[in-house]
């Protein structure tokens, strides 16, 4: 099993990076997913993140499974 | 109209928004005549300017699935805070033009108060809440992404 | 739509209101693409119940002439205290049924907070000042002019 | 010339009176309109009176050729 990783707008651009599937080693927070994928490259002060398609923090839990986003603040409306 | 996703209450839609057609059609469908007094609608509509510069088009993102339940989520608790009989909000997504609606947001209550306030919460929680993102194209063909929304209580 | 009284923002008609065509129809018009991001509309439909009864039908009077100046001057004051690009009424008068719509208040602006605002300001100042009455018919066919509009800031 | 007069809503049923043209002699006042119009029928506390179409008070000064009207709270909306 393994994490989806996802992200979107500028977030994307930033890290060149739609969507990717990590493995679970190592990975136990949000802020673990991010080093995962973002590598050197610091986190954004505004980055939003959402574990399973909820609002999270960097210090969330993940697991086995889960579907891990990052994004910029939104823009809708 | 295409739909990227729907429930009763909540579409996100990659073509055309007629938000008036919208509204006879959910109205009719969904809502009794002579149950509710007050429809309080609002229409957020793609100006060719903005943050003084001229903007000749726009890219809107979403997170599918995440988007739509969000979405939901603030309906029911607009739902919890107000007595509303129906509630919609269509949201566009994809490349759009200046002058095309971006979104419609509507609440349907016995009484106006409800319906004002809920449509007008609503907005804000969509803006500060719901994924999406715009990106603008200027004049000159260069792209930006707006970096965040204006809180809409204190403009 | 056959109309008792119209200027560009202010009509006052005896037939069927559809609101959403009046919208659709009136943005065409007036309003110019890309020039506006904020539509913030109210639409007023008649009940089947009013403090607590049932009502099987209205009547809706109106002092021909005053009502029309009167609303003009409420836009006025709107325009004054807010930034918006157009303003709508349109009121039913004559007979009406449930279900039927009876008012639409509609306000085109660049950024939402000035619709909203106008909007609602726009609809207390029509149910606190524009001359119209309303004469209800319950169920068992007796009638009875509703005596006073609530406030709809503190419903 | 004359003043004219127009009741609305209930109070058209009140004074059983939709509309009429009476002479100035005597009239200088909205109060007067009424007492010319209402006989002993005393104004109800909430009436509202218009001269010309624009809301007036009872001491309102009228002339010749003007239009009163008296009505109840308005309902509309």
């Amino acid at each position: 099993m393994a994490i989806k990783v996802k992200c979107f707008a500028s977030m994307r651009e930033y890290l060149d990076l739609s969507e990717r599937e990590i493995g679970i080693d190592g990975i136990s927070t949000v802020a673990d997913v991010w080093r995962a994928v973002a590598g050197d490259k610091p986190m954004p002060d505004n980055t939003l993140c959402a574990v399973n398609q909820s609002q999270a923090n960097a210090a969330f839990s993940v697991s086995s499974g889960d579907e891990v986003a990052f994004f910029p603040p939104v823009t809708g409306g | 109209m295409a739909s990227a996703h729907s429930t009763r209450s909540v579409k996100v839609v990659t073509e055309a928004l007629d938000p008036w057609q919208e509204l006879a059609a959910y109205q009719s469908q969904h809502l009794t005549a002579g149950k509710f007094g007050a429809t309080a609608t609002f229409v957020g509509t793609m100006r060719d300017f903005n943050e003084g510069d001229d903007v000749t088009g726009m890219t809107l993102e979403h997170y599918p699935g995440m988007t739509e339940a969000q979405l939901q989520r603030i309906i029911d608790e607009a739902q919890e805070q107000w007595p509303l009989e129906e509630v919609l909000i269509v949201h566009r997504v994809g490349p759009i033009l200046p002058g095309d609606p971006i979104v419609l947001v509507a609440c349907w209550s016995a009484h106006r108060a409800a319906a004002f306030e809920a449509c007008r919460h609503l907005m804000e929680a969509l803006k500060s809440r719901a994924p999406f993102w715009k990106k603008e194209t200027l004049a000159d063909q260069s792209h930006r992404w707006v970096e965040k929304n204006t809180d809409g209580y204190h403009a």
